[in-house]
């Protein structure tokens, strides 16, 4: 009993977990600075940095205009001089308010002229919180695209904290895509020691033998939700969580394809031009001998996202439609 | 899909229902009185403008309201307090000016004929919104009605509002777009390429900042190093003011000054609204950041009361008549609100409808 | 011979078929105007508008000032006004400063609040030229993944008028790709009369009945060209020319790679994300059953475009990369 | 690989190499004339910046040269009647200090220690120049030596100076960052929030227009509706400034002033360099958009010319003197391109390195 309400005291969110990777990485490192709108007094949209002005200044946790290429700008070269910004977007739609910055500065630098941009930029993406067209978008796939950059996107309060301070102490900019829906969704008990999650390592969340189900972000707990029911029927899912966008895990996500000789992709961006396309375009390629099935793609239709209800639970994938691309897989 | 509901069939006003098929949005008749105010508005006009304050109060506290009983999903922006400006300009311009708003403008929405009844199933995500349910709150728009639908992304619509100007100057059209954005807003390199464009090109455009002293949490000071954002106009060469933005009457003049002045071939202006937020910056913002004592002082200057005051003052209403307006308005709500719950929400597969245009009209 | 003459004078560039349609359709429609930097008094930096302000005056071909984000944005407000707008980016690259008005307020307009938005913007894009990695890029692939926009990127004389008709007068944004390096390079005899590509269409410039080579832009030539090398070892493609990426011709690629069982996807854009994935993903998932061989991909590496001529030799797809290709396919 | 070619080598200045192991960049000899010049310039810093104008001169000219031969390949954009921008700013700087600099500041980079012979191999696509051939021309940059690599995409690297300002005031250093883009470039969102940013921090940055009047074939006219781009500053509420920037020693002196008010502690200035562009755009460009007339009484003011003149009215040097710099940046120039063309070129595979750091260090 003890040893319980113990544990369920060290229970963290996924939001607390992030929030311990920053003000952890900024007492061990004082490189570390964070900037971004409202990040200050305000402690954050979503209260992620409360409390970080009081105890860092407002020299390391910088309230900025409100003018994303001006900040991303700016995180550029303070990270060139050797600091280690890590920036925060209030919505991860407003980064395409710093797109030119991010693929052509930061993301180009170390290969044109050997200047190293260190930084982070933190995204608070993905629906499933009535924020509509410009509150819930999943902006990765834009820069999936973009060599120079990483990528990450943690599903779980564990990976989120390991990913970040992995992120921060990485010499690459870095973007770095948390979930809006998790912040408070979900909670774990974190290692009390100082630990990072490698930037480029997916995770096997379920192991299974009948199909791989690879996604990422929010939609591991769908697919882990899927995979139970599944197993009711017999179907044994392998849901691997990729973690790391950018560089992908191809050697997970391959072993585990040749091992299940199936594959479905499933994630919460748009369907094309998605992460899953370029996951299917690499099995169909490399893994070809090894498929006993078309590859699948779960995903949102090729729309904006909906802001009212009905529409947007039509949007997201769902548990059922995993069920069934899994079910006709199966039966494949 | 129940007919859109009508906002004003009553008596009080009803030749200024906003609505587009009537030109002028404001009456023809003479002033009537020597004052300076009364020189340069009808008293109609007034009377008007004091209307869609109390209708722009009423309907947005409701929608407070719903938000707080959770009966609204998603972010709720009101102009709590900052009323007069979105009432005041869209009451200066003609019916054929297009108005690309700022988030806090409800007061143009209602003047160009959205009714309360729209706009609350807007928030409600309904089939009978302006979006159909695609999008929510403030984040509007009807071509038609000449209001261009606001984008999340902060002074994103300058450029656009520079466009459509330019689209009246290439034509040759005697027609004003009016745009603006927040204290916050000036800061972004958007703001700053619209104003340009619209200056070099002597754009027939007016572009304001609705100074409420802070964007979110961040003060002004940490925004800019100017004290007067009207300061930013003068990089473009583009005259500026600065406008009492609790005064409705102060708002509805400096505006027609600039309209005119575009309309005349005279280029763009730059209007700096004075005002304050005086709720938080969406409903679920306790905005502790800001010192209740400055709360306080501007409560006083509240843009009802302002306008109530000069109403007295000019013998155009009292008491009574104010009450009979808020009466009016409260009813022209919950009207709204039943047609905006009896609704229909829209069906799933509409999710798909829209992406791309079949046609492109000319406005 | 005389006739033959008359038919060499009758020839037009690449280059000049893009000009031919926009003063065509300047002069058939007074809602079509010009925007960019350079285009008015000095007639473009590639020359394509010269003569054009002249003709057209100074409010219909504008000169703007640098200011990418700005005029995109006027754009997007004049043709909601009902204007057609036709902006000229100088060099595709610069795209990235205006992605945040493209993505976020031409795409999601019409979608949202029902506000047509009928404009295109022209994007001299890709390499082969010197430029560097600021002068050569791919820019495609970033906005392939935004729905509401359409995306063109023609390879013949023929197809560059045709299609830039057709993006004017379509009532959608249109991202009209057009490649520097065929600018010049490339001519031929275009109809003296009106005509329009369709956007939507893929066009097979080569039949063939063993692999599929599908592809867009310069990289069509080159796929032309290892064809007829291929042919003569005795194996025969179908060079199928996507023309329109969005959207996307499924129809007309389905039907290649069924009658082929085997495909090949080439592009210039970099490999990770490029359209050649979602393609890959669209024929491991619609066309499993059909695949005879793995779906192979050739494109750049995963960098930016390097400027030095060996370097950038390397980097861009080669006849040789392709016949590997199809003869490992063939034997498959 | 070639040891990396020595520019400076000979007597005439030897200790002014732009190597930054020497600090600082300029000597500390006492001025050596109670003249208004005289008395904040030493007559060593002078004649350094001469030598700095001549040598740009002579290797951008020679860069010309070989482009018109065909030998380069891919953008040239020199700074032609331009060079005393780059030479007078780099030169009051310290060596510490950083420079992000525009796309026509060749003198920048050779008093940061770039040699001519790096800069042709860079030009060259060759593995010895400073982005081993994966840039080409002035696309080129070295923190080792405080020099940010120039990005195309004009503007975008304002931001990016403000946070290397940003970072010298979070860890309490005294350096400064000095950047600048075209009268073109001033007109992007970037160059608004970087000036805005620098403001609201009070950053030790000098942000500069390089004001040739131009932005490609688009005329100063068509690009702003003021007459003095320094007017941009008030929007920021940002000091600034109108130099001839022509004249060496103006600005060097106003960037001087400048750059002491940054470190300081008093925030960022903006300065305006007031000059004309004598090439067209890029060498491909016969700018025949370009009044004759103008060019014409622009050449009369050639920064080199009046560098000559003054140091003659100063006495600090005369015909056989100039003549002699001539003579020696002609034999660095060659000796740089022998340097260039001995270079090798990358080989292929090199494509693929370097997408990612595997370290990051300070600077
Ligand atoms: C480009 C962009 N970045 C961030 C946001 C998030 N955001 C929404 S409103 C707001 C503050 C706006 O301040 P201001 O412009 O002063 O308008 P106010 O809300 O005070 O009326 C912020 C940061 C946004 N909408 N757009
Ligand atoms: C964002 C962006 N758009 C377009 C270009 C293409 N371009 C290169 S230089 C130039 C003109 C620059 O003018 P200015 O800033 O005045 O500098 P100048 O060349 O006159 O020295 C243009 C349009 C660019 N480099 N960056
Ligand atoms: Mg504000
Ligand atoms: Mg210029």
């Amino acid at each position: 009993m003890t040893t319980e309400t113990v544990q369920r005291q060290q229970e963290v969110t996924y939001l607390e977990a992030i929030s311990q990777a920053l003000d952890e990485e900024m007492t061990r490192d004082e490189r570390v600075f964070l900037m971004g709108e409202d990040i200050g007094t305000y402690g954050g949209a979503f209260k992620i940095t409360e409390g970080f002005m009081a105890k860092y200044g407002e020299w390391r946790v910088i309230d900025t205009p409100l003018a994303e290429s001006g900040f991303v700008g700016a995180a550029i070269g303070a990270a060139m001089m050797g600091l280690r910004p890590v920036v925060e977007m209030q919505f991860a739609d407003f980064i395409s308010c710093a797109f030119d910055q991010i693929t052509e500065v930061a993301a180009k630098n170390h290969y044109r002229w050997g200047a190293a941009v260190p930084m982070v930029i933190r995204a608070p993406f993905g629906g499933g919180v009535h924020g509509g067209p410009f509150h819930s978008e999943c902006p990765e796939g834009w820069f999936f695209h973009s060599p120079g950059l990483k990528i990450v996107a943690p599903s779980t309060p564990y990976d989120a904290k390991g990913l970040l301070k992995a992120a921060i102490r990485d010499p690459n900019p870095v973007l770095y895509f948390e979930h809006k829906f998790l912040y408070r969704r979900i909670k774990a008990v974190l290692p009390s020691e100082d630990y990072i999650v490698p930037i480029g390592k997916a995770d096997v969340k379920r192991a299974g033998n009948d199909i791989s189900l690879i996604t990422y972000g929010a939609m591991v707990h769908l697919a882990l939700e899927a995979a139970e029911l599944l197993a009711q029927e017999g179907i044994d899912l392998e849901v691997v969580d990729l973690r790391t966008l950018i560089p992908l895990d191809k050697d997970r996500v391959y072993e585990s394809v040749r091992k299940t000789s199936k594959a479905i992709l499933l994630h919460e961006d748009n369907k094309t031009g998605g992460i899953g396309a370029e996951i299917a375009a690499l099995l169909a390629e490399d893994c070809f001998d090894h498929l006993d099935g078309p590859v699948l793609r779960i995903a949102p239709p090729d729309t904006p996202v909906p802001f009212s209800t009905p529409l947007e639970e039509y949007f997201r994938p769902k548990v059922s439609d995993i069920a069934t691309a899994a079910r006709k897989l199966a039966a494949y | 899909m129940p007919a859109v509901q009508e906002q004003s069939a009553g008596t009080l006003l009803e030749r200024y229902a906003g609505n587009l098929t009537q030109t002028p949005l404001l009456c023809e008749e003479e002033p009537m009185d020597p004052a300076d105010v009364t020189r340069d508005i009808k008293r109609a006009d007034l009377l008007q403008m004091y209307y869609y304050l109390r209708l722009t109060r009423a309907l947005e506290d409701r929608v407070t309201a719903l938000y707080r009983q959770g009966r609204i999903v998603g972010g709720v922006y009101t102009s709590h307090g900052m009323e007069a400006i979105a009432v005041g300009y869209a009451s200066a311009l003609e019916r054929n000016d297009v108005i690309a708003p700022f988030h806090r403008d409800m007061g143009a929405f209602l003047i160009r004929g959205f009714t309360p009844g729209e706009v609350l199933a807007q928030y409600l995500g309904k089939r009978t919104g302006p979006t159909k349910g695609k999008d929510g709150n403030v984040h509007m728009g009807d071509l038609k009605r000449g209001m261009i639908g606001f984008v999340s992304h902060l002074a994103d619509n300058l450029p656009v509002a520079t466009g459509v100007a330019l689209a009246f100057k290439i034509r040759g059209e005697r027609r004003v777009a009016f745009t603006g954005t927040g204290d916050g807003g000036t800061s972004r390199g958007d703001f700053h390429e619209a104003m340009n464009f619209a200056a070099v090109r002597k754009l027939p455009v007016v572009l304001f900042c609705n100074n409420n002293q802070y964007a979110y949490s961040t003060p002004q000071r940490l925004q800019m190093a100017i004290h007067d954002v009207v300061d930013r106009a003068k990089a473009y060469g583009m005259p500026g003011e600065i406008v009492d933005g609790n005064d409705v009457a102060a708002v509805y003049l400096a505006s027609k000054r600039a309209i005119e002045l575009a309309r005349a071939g005279g280029g763009p202006t730059f209007l700096e609204f004075k005002t304050m937020r005086m709720h938080g910056h969406s409903e679920h913002d306790p905005a502790k950041y800001v010192p209740r004592k400055l709360l306080e002082e501007w409560k006083k200057k509240d843009p009802i009361l302002k306008a109530e005051q000069l109403l007295v003052q000019l013998g155009y209403g009292d008491d009574a008549y104010f009450h009979e307006v808020g009466e009016r308005v409260k009813k022209e709500v919950e009207a709204g609100l039943e047609f905006a719950e009896q609704s229909p929400l829209p069906e799933g597969p509409e999710v798909l409808e829209g992406v791309f245009a079949e046609k492109a009209d000319s406005y």
